[in-house]
């Protein structure tokens, strides 16, 4: 399992050497501080796509249950709901939407790909309609604000809350895949569905719970988003976002074909996509550009990864074969 | 037919989905009352296409009027010809001035953008690098904003609208005073506007001012300045009327910015077409464009103007 | 413990329909305490359905299931489970991404709270493997298992329970003789443990030597049943398909022609270090046998193809070919039927007609145009000439029984005309009649000269049916053996690695 | 197969006659052209997706795609190109594009969302990059615009250039993919790969070709979207047009999971996108809802169309039972 962290760990390694060489202000706490609250942004999203990654399916709302739940939040600020009260009614939606993702693949027998691209157009349209597109702001819930976007200080250097809140989603995230019977079930299921069915592990229910996942971290992205932007434009908060998560976790070791993940190669992932914007921004490199770019670097990471594999296949053949003689 | 049906006899086209294309809606809305017509208001979702198709339907549908902002004048004017053929076609925001349209609502977005040039000035008058930030480049109005600004600050010759030459993207511009650095799109997507501005301020420790071209440019340079404790140290200048940059100006926090006023694009698209539509030509003016100006918002005027957009805004919802 | 007069289990008038197929009506089955219950049947018959039944993995449309007499509903595999039922299943069920001891244990984990107690997995996992023969580390991928550890490891999987009823579906299919006769020995100690073991298998021979009764399923119904003293192969054979089969193996060797197939030095990927060199003929039918792992699936695969020679000489009537993809190995003559039929033999989800017709499209077409009037004169042709049991030639293979889907497999290829034949395990998971049936094809084509070389794990199929015989051990062919030196002792000696015997 | 196209059909036949009764106008020759048009240019782009669901993989990179053709195009134009040579290099690129894909997903062995998905962000920053972001025109090409947006008038009726092309692209799709060796070699590399290799069919060539198809109907949109429009915006052109195209092909009876697909079907369902748009237009229903409507129309008639799967199943067995009685 290690092995799928190198590629990429590799690849931030280089990228963050090659800008901070580059660029002397690369290194200062104030942009260090930034690239820890996107990256961690980005991969909260990450980690809640790869448990329906490694069920072997999909989730393409991701980017519009985070505008769905931005805009929402905003309606709430204004019709002066409790926020405490607000966020947890968000959260239960989110809950929500993923249990019905989770209904409809499962007992349904809807393939996951048109699951969610229905609900990527619904939650979009949803946000749009109940806001009538207006863009809005979240003024005056400052306990939410610093709670959600605050940050913390250490010596110089501040420490984001989407931070703290990807700190304790990993963790869990990684206790519950790795340390439990529920994550090995996950991961049973996402390579053998039938085998693990005759091993009596409930798999719909246990699909069911990834999707639930995925989209209540999507629900919570959308929150942190929210109160990290300050602002949400309703048609467009969050698009294109289920990209990204995606890209992070396949690229930070799961495969579309499920049954494989880890959580730190997200992380990592997810910090290689922010990297390479910074970079790209503090390097001056044109703005068109930018897109053409990570997408090369993607490519170029998921292709060395698979030679890497090679490789160590090769070398692993070659190990068995001399050792058996 | 279902609840939500605004089915009328004139149509109000936008060239996509913003928060400013509502509070052109709630223009419409007052004239819809003032002039008793139903105006139906459609946004594109994605471009060009969408735009032609909704445009499509309604001709379909014969309706009689419609005020459309056009994503490519230039290139679209054949079809829009052929709509002028069938309809009363008036164009609102952006012209398209080779076409048949009847007449052009709006502003010259580069004037506007020398007035930002203006605004910029006042706000470091001893000069230092300035950074743009904007959505999209190929825009026509992005494009003449920033080329407002550029000329401005290099206190170049006023060029006339419709014949603006424009610079190039990736290229610092340097005058006597001011530096224009750069500019950064962002695709409407938030995050990178918003990192966007964190860049730029960790690239130039001497950044003096942030542009935004787009209403949600400025709020996110104001967010950026504030996370990095130079709040009121670069100062930030914007267009149109985010909340969140309004409340910057009034605390001080953003020099100014430039409204387009939206609303009176709708108001007087309705009016204008309902006296069309009516047979009645004298709304015509001869140079065929109503020009509804823009506004220069300052901590003077902030809260007079503050309030009619609240208006506008609580109208646009309904 | 408890009445010893009533049955462990006891299943009365069972029902199960699927969609286009009832697969049980009406059937009863008794088990009793300390028992080896063997139940038989041709392809189709019933038996897996039964057993899902009892696994709950299938609930029953009607009829009910006692338990030491008390009614029981298994809903669930964890109904089953909780009433100390485990079954090994036909096909193998194990996640590759996952290392031995997980798969033992996945769905009984111990755990406290959720959280897996993996000392505890390993160290028992350990003593499972120990039991089958299996000497892995704990922690290797079961993908990196060949089908025959991996069919072991589920066996490990079953013993892991606590069971009092262990159903064991087919579960030497992929084994050879040792791992056979060390499964014999698993039984043995089960039953004398109280636990009791009901055991399919198409290998009657088995059958004979373990089983204390046997029940006997007919198209989804009771056929009849056969006490200790009443188990013959004959008896068993005839209750199954209604009639006698007479004459299993009918071998009638001829003089070999000229040679078809010469390898010199060949090395297979797997094995890259040990170069293979032998010659079949035309007519001649070669068995290649040897214990699970020995490498006769990978030599096979390298001759089609699908994992290229990395070394050596091959030649087909003289001409030296490289067959760097099956499509190339085909061109040369060369065609197998391979192992594992459900992932390479077939497209399950296609028709009769279509899948008949796959390779032979190449040779019909008329500028890439299928034709389809011979297409289906192809499949007719074939679905006759290999007398399939099919509703008619659209019915999608998925639905056709396992001996059917092997004639499939077979037919397609002899519309083919081959110079050589290519067997892995063809009668794996076959009934009698099937069987026998394949084995009549063999011969035939083989009279019509074509070159067979086929792998079997079943050493009375090799002693049955080849002129000749490979013998592998971890890659390297050990041995040779003509018709008249052809014996289990023989055999055995070469696939446990011991030349000096041959 | 047959089944598979019922549940779309009626829904079309249920939204076109719904519409029909509620606006006058939509009967109307010039709404029904329009209708016609649009439909065929996403049919277009959905039967080339189509071709690489049918082996298993997906295609992301088509708005892409379609964004740099159009762009390029509109580049050539500017400098003078003579307009034929143009097409014809055009057109090569887009072969290229699919050549690319293929021997990324077969050689590399890489997943084809990944490769497609930086395909989508590579294509997409090129065009930007090329153009400067500029919007562009193909003004004085006027045989290349009646070629690729001209009408032939039937009666009062004009019907569409890209009706022809849609016409043509649907025999030789549906020749391949029914009649010809290769197209049963498709569908049967999507039921089983390994099957199907071992049946002796190449199957990397086979999926080459399948991604090289897919990427040919994205270029040949591209033009006539280009020459239909008139104009490109590099950053927009095409956007999102691969979800929609995906969602005409999955909806039209292509499983996502391989080995099915039907040629009609894409076509209908592509009608059935344009239509609902259509009718939300011209019931003057809020745009901000658009999304949310098609959205749900899709879901309901995936799910429909599972619905009537199950049901033909029971009815299957239940004759079963019966005959046997
Ligand atoms: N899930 C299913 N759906 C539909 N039909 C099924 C299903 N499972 C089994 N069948 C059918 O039920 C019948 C009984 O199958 P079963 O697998 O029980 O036979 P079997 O006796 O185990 O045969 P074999 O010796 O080949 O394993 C067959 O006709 C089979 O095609
Ligand atoms: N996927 C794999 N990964 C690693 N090693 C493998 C793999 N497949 C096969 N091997 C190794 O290659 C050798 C030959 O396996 P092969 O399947 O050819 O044996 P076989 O004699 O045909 O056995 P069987 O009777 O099970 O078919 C074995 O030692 C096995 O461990
Ligand atoms: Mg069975
Ligand atoms: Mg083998």
């Amino acid at each position: 399992m290690k092995k799928n962290i190198l590629g990429i760990l590799g690849l931030f390694i280089f990228i963050f050497g090659f800008t901070a060489v580059s660029n002397e202000n690369f290194l200062s706490a104030y942009n260090l501080q930034n690239l820890v609250k996107w990256s961690s942004l980005y991969a909260i999203m990450g980690i809640g796509v790869a448990f329906v990654i490694i069920t072997g399916g999909i989730d393409l709302s991701i980017g519009s249950v985070i505008g769905l739940v931005a805009s929402l939040m905003a309606l709430m600020v204004r019709s002066e709901w409790n926020p405490t009260v607000a966020v947890l009614v968000l959260i239960a939606l989110s809950v929500g939407i993923g249990l019905v993702h989770g209904l409809l693949v499962t007992k349904m027998k809807l393939q996951p790909f048109v699951v969610t691209l229905c609900g990527l157009l619904f939650y979009r349209g949803i946000s749009r309609w109940t806001t009538d597109n207006q863009s809005m702001g979240y003024g005056d819930t400052e306990t939410l604000n610093s709670f959600f976007s605050g940050k913390m200080a250490i010596g110089s250097f501040g420490l984001p809350a989407p931070f703290f809140f990807l700190v304790v989603v990993a963790i869990l995230a990684g206790i519950f895949l790795n340390r439990t019977i529920w994550g090995r079930y996950l991961l049973a299921l996402g390579n053998n569905e039938e085998g693990a069915r005759y091993s009596g592990i409930g798999t719909d229910r246990l699909k069911i719970t990834a999707y639930v996942i995925c989209s209540f971290l999507a629900g919570l992205s959308g929150l942190l988003f929210a109160y990290e932007l300050d602002s949400v434009q309703p048609a467009q908060t969050g698009e294109f976002y289920e990209l990204y998560a995606i890209a992070a976790a396949v690229l930070g070791g799961c495969s579309l074909r499920g049954g494989q993940g880890t959580i730190l190669g997200v992380i990592i992932a997810a910090a290689v996509i922010r990297l390479l914007r910074n970079s790209i921004n503090l390097l001056g490199i044109s703005t068109h550009l930018e897109y053409a770019i990570i997408g090369m670097v993607i490519l170029c990471g998921v292709a060395a990864d698979e030679i890497i594999k090679r490789v160590m296949a090769r070398r692993r053949t070659a190990q068995v074969t001399s050792a058996k003689k | 037919s279902p609840k939500t049906s605004n089915e009328g006899s004139i149509a109000y086209v936008t060239n996509g989905i913003d928060p400013f294309w509502d509070l052109c809606a709630a223009g419409v809305h007052q004239a819809e009352a003032e002039f008793g017509v139903k105006c139906e208001i459609h946004m594109p979702t994605k471009g060009l296409a969408d735009q032609k198709s909704i445009l499509e339907t309604l001709l379909a549908k014969g309706i009689k009027g419609i005020a459309v902002s056009p994503i490519d004048a230039e290139n679209q004017t054949p079809f829009l010809n052929e709509a002028a053929k069938q309809t009363v076609l008036i164009t609102h925001d952006a012209d398209a001035p080779k076409s048949d349209r009847q007449l052009y609502i709006g502003t010259d977005n580069y004037k506007a953008g020398r007035a930002l040039g203006q605004l910029i000035k006042a706000a470091i008058p001893d000069g230092g690098e300035v950074m743009i930030f904007v959505g999209r480049l190929e825009q026509l109005n992005a494009r003449q904003r920033r080329q407002g600004v550029i000329d401005e600050l290099l206190d170049r010759p006023h060029q006339t609208l419709g014949q603006v030459k424009f610079d190039e993207v990736a290229k610092v511009f340097k005058g006597d005073k001011y530096t224009v650095l750069d500019t950064r799109t962002d695709n409407f997507v938030m995050d990178t506007a918003k990192s966007n501005a964190e860049d730029a301020i960790t690239k130039h420790p001497k950044l003096a001012c942030m542009v935004g071209l787009f209403a949600y440019n400025p709020p996110r340079c104001l967010e950026a300045i504030k996370e990095a404790g130079k709040l009121g140290q670069i100062k930030v200048c914007g267009f149109d009327e985010q909340d969140d940059l309004l409340q910057a100006i009034k605390d001080g926090n953003a020099q100014g910015t430039i409204s387009q006023q939206p609303w009176k694009y709708g108001y007087q698209s309705v009016r204008v077409l309902k006296a069309l539509v009516d047979g009645d030509t004298s709304v015509i003016p001869d140079n065929r464009f109503i020009d509804v100006g823009y506004k220069i918002v300052t901590r003077e005027n902030i809260d007079e103007f503050w309030a009619e957009k609240r208006k506008m805004a609580e109208l646009g919802a309904q | 413990m408890g009445d010893t007069q009533t049955p462990l289990l006891e299943v009365t008038a069972l029902e199960k329909q699927f969609p286009g197929v009832r697969a049980l009506h009406n059937v009863d089955l008794t088990l009793n305490r300390d028992e080896v219950l063997a139940v038989v049947g041709e392809n189709g018959a019933g038996k897996s359905t039964l057993m899902k039944i009892l696994a709950g993995v299938h609930t029953s449309d009607a009829g009910t299931i006692r338990i030491e007499g008390k009614e029981t509903v298994i809903h669930s595999v964890r109904d089953a489970q909780a009433q100390g039922i485990a079954l090994i299943h036909q096909e193998l069920n194990l996640a590759g991404n996952l290392d031995i001891a997980a798969n033992i244990f996945l769905g009984n984990e111990p755990h406290t709270a959720g959280f897996i107690d993996r000392g505890r997995i390993h160290a028992e996992a350990a003593g499972h493997l120990k039991r089958v023969g299996l000497n892995f580390p704990t922690d290797t991928l079961v993908a990196d298992l060949t089908i025959g550890h991996q069919q072991l490891v589920e066996i490990a999987k079953a013993l892991s329970v606590d069971a009092r009823i262990i159903i064991m579906d087919e579960p030497t299919s992929s084994l050879s003789q040792t791992e056979t006769e060390n499964l014999f020995k698993v039984v043995h100690d089960l039953r004398s443990q109280g636990i009791s073991i009901i055991y399919i298998s198409h290998r009657l021979g088995e059958v004979m030597v373990l089983a204390d009764r046997v029940v006997v399923l007919r198209d989804g119904e009771n056929a009849g049943e056969l006490a200790d003293n009443q188990i013959s192969h004959n008896a068993m054979v005839k209750l199954m398909v209604g009639r006698d089969l007479s004459q299993f193996y009918q071998r009638n060797a001829t003089e070999p022609g000229s040679v078809v197939i010469e390898a010199e030095n060949l090395r297979t990927p797997a094995h890259p270090r040990s170069g293979l060199s032998f010659s079949v003929r035309e007519g001649e039918i070669v068995g290649v046998a040897g214990l699970v792992g020995a490498g006769r699936t990978e030599l096979l695969q390298t001759l089609f193809g699908v994992t290229p020679a990395v070394g050596g000489t091959l030649k087909i009537d003289g001409k030296v070919i490289h067959p760097r993809t099956p499509l190339e190995a085909i061109q040369s003559g060369i065609v197998l039927a391979p192992e594992d039929r459900k992932q390479h033999g077939l497209i399950l989800e296609m028709s009769v007609r279509e899948n008949a017709s796959l390779p032979r499209l190449r040779m019909d077409q008329k500028a890439g145009a299928i034709d389809f009037s011979a297409e289906i004169e192809v499949a007719a042709g074939m679905v006759e000439k290999m007398d399939i049991k099919t509703p008619g030639l659209e019915q999608v293979v998925q639905y056709l029984s396992g001996g059917n889907q092997q004639k499939m497999v077979l037919g397609k290829w002899l519309a083919m005309k081959p110079r050589l034949l290519l067997l892995d395990e063809p009668t794996r998971g076959i009934d009698v009649g099937s069987k026998q049936e394949i084995y009549r094809l063999m011969e035939e084509l083989a009279a019509g000269g074509v070159a067979i070389m086929f792998v079997s794990s079943e050493m009375e199929e090799v002693l049955g049916m080849a002129d000749r015989a490979l013998v592998m051990h971890e890659g390297v062919i050990t041995g040779e053996l003509n018709r008249d030196q052809l014996s289990e002792e023989a055999v055995m000696q070469l696939a446990t690695g011991n030349k000096a015997a041959a």
